[in-house]
Formats: structure tokens, C-alpha cells, sequence
């Protein structure tokens, strides 16, 4: 039941505008990259300091020193540029990238957002996710609508450490396509076979669902 | 004016105990190895290094974990670190972690001139526990303190003998920040030239942030990551 | 998506009466002369325009003010231009002298998404009025506003036809930081390659910061002060 | 009487380190760079972005691209660097710079300096002065001790528009050589067969003659 991470990356793709900067997290973000349209420009920025991420090397061509933020080699495309840490998360912060996508582990209906801890557990850090959450003009989180458990990872309120506050604009999980503004999560889109009760029951924040949803079709 | 040593082990010799030292790179990518192996030869202790990362078990800062030589870390992401981890779940290691940007722009700060920046990032965090918080057209920010670090240790691909640099690819990461950032900067790198062979316009960082400079060797290079695609 | 127009007027037509444009170079050097050229003739008007000189009377933004189209300048140096003079006196034109380091942060911290800078530049002076002094470290700073401009219009040496942009020489001056701070920027170059004709590592501003580029035609690069020695 | 501007420049010459950073003014200090010593490596700072400033092109070389921030053309030498002027001014206000030598119309026993506005004159601006001299670690003044009324231009508070505040460190004028501290100024170097009664009567703020005054010697 629901989408595949695929899935859920190929739906996210269709929110790419030809033109767009666009960094991607760790994770389904990363699986994007495999969906943008063919003759759509859309360059890929990776914080460490790169414009115009390319994809992985072919075997035995790897460059130490051409890596992403997940330290994976990558390769160049024509136009790349690097820059330095300062003005990689300067373009950020200016706004300049027009489309985050990360992942999540909790968002609440006001937007909050957590992601980089979990009390108990050892802290890896933040990297980059503050910056990106507190910075981007636009951000939509892929996720997986409920946790292990089937416990909602849609939440009135985040329990976990929070990254970032009221930045979070969409949401495409396993089960639905979500807008996060009002305070409250608005229904968009339901994965293939998922009907609206199902998305309801595992939505534990506040569920706005006006007129009919359409199914997401692949 | 000389700024030429002979090798990683006079570029840092007057690194005593305690000092606050910066050290470039990203993961593994654009550190100074030769340094951070000597600073593992010199047995120096109890440092606060500033770096985004904290290398690996065997490789990188790890290295200097390894000898328990670091008393403090600041990063923005300690990654996977068996030997970290233990530490500082021991009470041995202080960690403070803070956002990537901050991180960059709190040594750009320092390049600059500037005590402080502003940056959006950690607002409503725990990040912004105890700093000022400023409202500018109706958005948050939290206030930033420049870095005030004793040493600065950076890696470059190219350098000339007054202490220009130049990076390569993603190698460059916080590399040019740090070099800015530290009261003494030492920088290793791959290929030292005589001065007049870097172009004027394709150097990143100036000899004047520069007070050291040794060509490095046997760089291992080593990939976090190694990631390919089928031909 | 293509950045790429025809030329200055196509680059600049959107550019209304009122606008708030950043115009790079330093003196005449770097200065974007196709662009002043097509504001002349497009004959808009109230500018405020955001640029590190004036121009001369008969040469760079001393064109514009010819036809009196600025409304105000925001320079840190307005040197001899007696146009300029006479319209400051007749209070035709209003004039905010800032310094020129304070010129090129409050450009820099618009490009890097930091509302505000501290800087010491002008502390006890008259450019301190009405600001925030702050201190730090026991020296004072005066918090300096990030520039907010509609447009920002750029001269580079050579760029692609993504908009990353490559400065040659001392006329790089204010144009990257300018590119970084405009809320739309236009570029003009002396040469428009294909993407992929610039090296990564030689790239000053890179294309996300550029939303227009144009081969430039006829520069006159005019040399202020021409000085030689003997041979 | 006095010394000519070049022997002012001279003087000021001798005040240079083998490995300093220097950025000279407009006027007298831009003389300075004749009286470097040879084999001193000496680099000039030029704030509209260049380090390793040469000298003037030869005729019929001079490059509209490559200026001093006096806009006259220039050359580099070898181990220059061009950068923009965010970074020019960074490496002015971290202190990087060893040496900032300017002109002055007035400095006051505080150590304040007034050098860029004259009221009832046309402004120019102040172009990168202010953040020089709020910047350096180390600021020589080249002037003139009196005006050309022969008043004193070392007073007791500046009554020009102020450029900085407690900034001068040291003064070469064209009769001493004088240090600013502790709120006077104190009397170092006599210029050549100049007396030390000659400079008290010049000078209006309050000047410390401690011991023998040697002659400046050229």
C-alpha cells in the first residue's frame, strides 16, 4: 500500500520548474535527480560546494576530490562550478536555490521540522539540514508517512529536537501529497490505491480535506 | 620574508597543548593529512579542533582521536566514528556541533573583520539556546560570534612560495574560509610553484591570510564514499 | 531556460522609473557600458543607483546623470564630475556617501542572506548617525544594513551562457558582489561562451546569481588616470 | 625649512618590515613605495583589490582593466592577486594588512584623524578611508604639520568632520616625527635643522619632549 521511495521521488520531480536550483538530501530526495524531465534544465546544488551536480563516475574515473554532501563521488556536467562553504550556504540563505527537498522524521502542522536527532541515540550533527530548513524559499519533505511502529510522523507538534520552525511547504509521503500552512496539514493528492480514511487514520496533526482528491497516477 | 617550510612538521612545530586549531576540508575531502599526521607525531593534547567533520576511525582527525588529543570538537557532523563515539560517551571528548552554514560563515566572520553575523539557521532549536535572537523584516535570526582560533590548517592543490592558493574541485569546502579565519595559517598543499606562476585571477585565497606553506606528500586521498555507475 | 538576450535594451527593459539599480565597476574600471548606455536611451527615470563612483561627466553613470535620470546616488567616492556638483547643489540630486567598505559588505551580506553586518568603518564619525553602535571584544561597530536593489547590472570579461561569470584584472572590484546582491541581475561580457568553456575552478559568480547575460559590443573601457613610466 | 614630500616618504620608508602587507594612500604615501629597500619584500595592498601592486605601465601598455584604487594605471608583479572588494576590505578590518600610511588635514592628540570633507566645499566622499583607518593595526599619517596659513594641523580635538576616531599611531610630517598615545603627542625625530622649539610653536595639541631629539638623517 502507498509508493514506493521511486515513487515518491518521481511524484516530487513533478514539482520541478525548468530554470530551477534545486538541492536534494540524503536519502529519496537523492532519487529525484533519476526524474527530471527530459529538456527541463534544473541544476543540482550540493552544499559542500558545487553548482551542477553530475552523476556518479563511471567505475575506475572516481575523484577524491569531486564529491557531494553525502561524500559519494560524483562527476561535473558542463556549466559546473565550485565555491567555497561560506558562499555555498550563502546562496542558500540568500534564497537563491528555488527548491529544497529533504527527508524527515517528524513535521508538525505548523511547519516545524525534525530530523538530525533522537534523544538516546548518538548525535551525528545537523550538517547543512538547519541552514536549508531555515533558509529555503521553498521546501518539501519526502518521508514516509508513519514510523516502523505505524505511529503518524505527521504531528500536532514535533516531539523530537526540532532543525528548523515553520519552513516546511509540502509534504509527499508513501501516502499522500500534503501542503503544510493555517497551522494545519491540507490534503492534495492520495498515493495510488490509498484512500482519503486510510491517509486520515495515520495523520496525527490536524487534517484539512476539501472537496475530492485526486489519486496520483504514474 | 620566507614563508616556505620544509615539511608538515615545522609548519606546525609551535602548536603547543590546548590550542584552538582549524582544520579544512569536507569528510575526508581537501584535508591536510601531512599536518594532521604530524600533529599525531608531535603528541600535542588537549586541542579544540574546528572542523566540519571529525574524519574516520582510521583516517582524517580520527587519527588524532585515536591518541586522545582532542579535547574538544566543534563540527556540524561527526558522521560515523566508532572511536568518537566512544569518547564522548565516555565524558573523554566535548563535542559542540553547529549548523554548516554557521560554521562557514562564523570563519568567513573572522576573515573579515567581523565580531558577528546573523543567520536564520537553529532559530527555535536548541542551537539557539543562550544566543541573541534579532528580528529583521519580520524574520528571525540568531546572532553568530566570529571564530577566534590560534591556528589555521588547510589544504590546497596549487600554492606559490608568498602563500597564494589555489583549490581544486569540491577539495575546497572550508579550506579558503579556515585560511582566512586563522591568526596563523599554514597551508599544504600538492604542488608548490615559484610566485608568478598562478594566475593573478584564478587564485582563491590571497598570500596575505598565508604565513605558512609546504609542499605536502604521499597524499593517500582516501574516498569516503565510492560511489559509480555501470559503463 | 535561457538567460541569454540580444543585447542591452532586451536586458534592461523591465527597468522602471524608480527602480533601485547597483551598478559595478570602480571608477571607470568594470563599469557595465552597455547597459548605461541603454538606460540613456530608454530614458527611464528616478533612479536610485547603488555604485562605488559616478562616473565622469561625459562617461559611465555621468551619462545618466546628464539626463538627470538618477534620482539618488549611493556611493562611498563622487569624485570630479561637475554635472554632478552642480545638480548636488541645486538639490536636483540627493547624494548618501557610505564608505566603500561598508559599500561592498552590506553587498556582500545581500548575496549571502545576512540581514545585517558589523563593520568599525565611520564609528565617531558623522556616518554613524542615527546607527547601532555595538561593541565587541571592547571595540565598537556600527551594524550596517544588507543593500536591497531591484537590479543589479554587471560587467564581466567572460561568461557562459548559464551566467557563470569569470572577472578579469582589478575591474572585478564590486561586479561579483553586486551580481550576488541583486534581486534580478543583468550581466554583460566582452565574451559569451557555450556552458562548459569555463573552468569550474575559475568561476567568480556562478550562474544561480544571474537571470540575464549579453554579449557587450564597442566597449571604450576609457582609463581615468593614464599613467606611464619611461622606458 | 622641513622635509620635502619625498623625504617625508623616505622617512616613512624606514618604518617598512621585510614580509609586510601595505596599503598606501593617495598623495605623499603613494611615494613611499620609491624608498622600499631592496631585496625587503614589501607587498602594496590596492583596496580595489589587488595585493602585489606594481609600478606604472610603460607608455602604450597601460591596461584599462588594471588600476590602484587612485585610479591611475598600473602593473602587477609577480605573486599578484586580484579579488573584489568584500574580501579587500575583509583583509583591511582583520588586520591583516602590517602598515596603513594616509594623508591627514587635521589629527588630534586622541588620535582621531579628519582627512575627507571640508564643510562648504563639495564632498568627494570618503571613499575607503573610514574603513581604513578604523581597520588598520597600524596607521602612519603623511602630512603637512601646518597649513598653509602656518596654523597647526596636530591639535588638541580636530574641528573638520572626523574620518576616525583614536586611530594614528604615528605621524611623519615635514618637521617631526611624532607618536600618538595616552592622549598627546609625543615628540620622537626632528626633521633636518629643524628645532625642537620650532615644532612646539607648530603644534597646538599638547606635545611630550622627553630627552635628546635626534635629527632625522638622510
Amino acid at each position: 500500500m502507498g509508493m514506493t521511495k521511486e515513487q515518491i521521488a518521481q511524484r516530487i520531480a513533478r514539482e520541478l520548474r525548468d530554470g530551477y536550483y534545486v538541492n536534494l538530501g540524503i536519502g529519496i530526495p537523492t532519487l529525484v535527480a533519476n526524474y527530471i524531465p527530459s529538456g527541463m534544465s534544473v541544476v543540482l546544488q550540493s552544499e559542500n560546494g558545487l553548482l551542477g551536480m553530475g552523476p556518479f563516475p563511471f567505475d575506475g574515473e572516481e575523484d577524491a576530490d569531486l564529491i557531494n554532501a553525502g561524500k559519494q563521488t560524483i562527476t561535473t556536467l558542463p556549466g559546473s562550478v565550485f565555491f567555497d562553504s561560506a558562499m555555498s550556504f550563502g546562496m542558500i540563505r540568500a534564497g537563491k536555490v528555488d527548491l529544497t527537498v529533504l527527508g524527515a522524521m517528524e513535521v508538525s502542522q505548523d511547519g516545524d521540522i525534525a530530523n538530525w536527532k533522537i534523544p538516546g541515540k548518538m548525535v551525528k550533527g545537523m550538517g547543512g539540514a538547519m541552514d536549508l530548513v531555515a533558509s529555503a524559499r521553498n521546501i518539501i519533505v519526502a518521508m514516509m508517512h508513519t514510523n516502523p511502529k505505524g505511529e503518524s510522523k505527521l504531528l500536532p507538534a514535533c516531539q523530537l529536537p526540532l532543525t528548523g520552525i515553520r519552513c516546511v511547504k509540502r509534504i509527499v509521503s508513501d501516502l499522500a501529497v500534503l501542503d503544510v500552512h493555517d497551522g494545519v496539514f491540507h490534503l492534495l493528492e492520495r498515493a495510488p490505491g490509498v484512500s482519503v480514511d486510510y491517509i486520515k487514520e495515520r495523520t496525527a496533526g490536524t487534517l484539512v480535506v476539501q472537496g475530492e482528491i485526486p489519486e496520483i497516477i504514474f | 620574508m620566507n614563508k616556505v617550510v620544509l615539511g608538515a612538521d615545522q609548519a606546525i612545530s609551535d602548536i603547543e597543548d590546548g590550542a584552538v586549531i582549524m582544520l579544512g576540508g569536507f569528510g575526508l575531502c581537501g584535508i591536510p593529512e601531512n599536518c594532521i599526521a604530524a600533529l599525531v607525531r608531535k603528541k600535542v593534547k588537549h586541542l579544540t579542533c574546528i572542523s566540519n567533520n571529525a574524519g574516520v576511525d582510521d583516517f582524517g582527525i580520527g587519527l588524532m582521536l585515536q591518541q586522545r588529543q582532542v579535547k574538544k570538537m566543534i563540527s556540524s557532523y561527526v558522521g560515523e566514528n566508532a572511536e568518537f563515539e566512544r569518547q564522548l560517551l565516555s565524558g573523554e571528548l566535548e563535542v559542540e556541533l553547529i549548523p554548516q552554514g554557521t560554521l562557514a560563515t562564523r570563519c568567513l566572520a573572522a576573515g573579515y573583520g567581523m565580531p558577528a553575523i546573523y543567520t536564520p539557521a537553529g532559530v527555535g532549536t536548541e542551537v539557539a539556546a543562550g544566543k541573541e535572537v534579532r528580528t529583521f523584516n519580520g524574520k528571525e535570526f540568531l546572532m553568530e560570534m566570529a571564530f577566534n582560533a590560534d591556528f589555521a590548517i588547510v589544504k590546497a592543490w596549487r600554492g606559490d612560495t608568498q602563500g597564494n592558493l589555489i583549490f581544486r574541485a569540491t577539495s575546497r569546502n572550508f579550506n579558503p574560509l579556515m585560511a582566512m579565519a586563522g591568526k596563523l595559517t599554514i597551508a599544504e598543499v600538492e604542488e608548490l610553484v615559484p610566485v608568478g606562476e598562478l594566475d593573478p585571477d584564478h587564485i582563491h585565497t590571497p598570500g596575505i591570510y598565508v604565513h605558512r606553506i609546504f609542499k605536502g606528500s604521499n597524499y593517500e586521498k582516501r574516498i569516503e564514499q565510492r560511489t559509480t555507475r555501470i559503463r
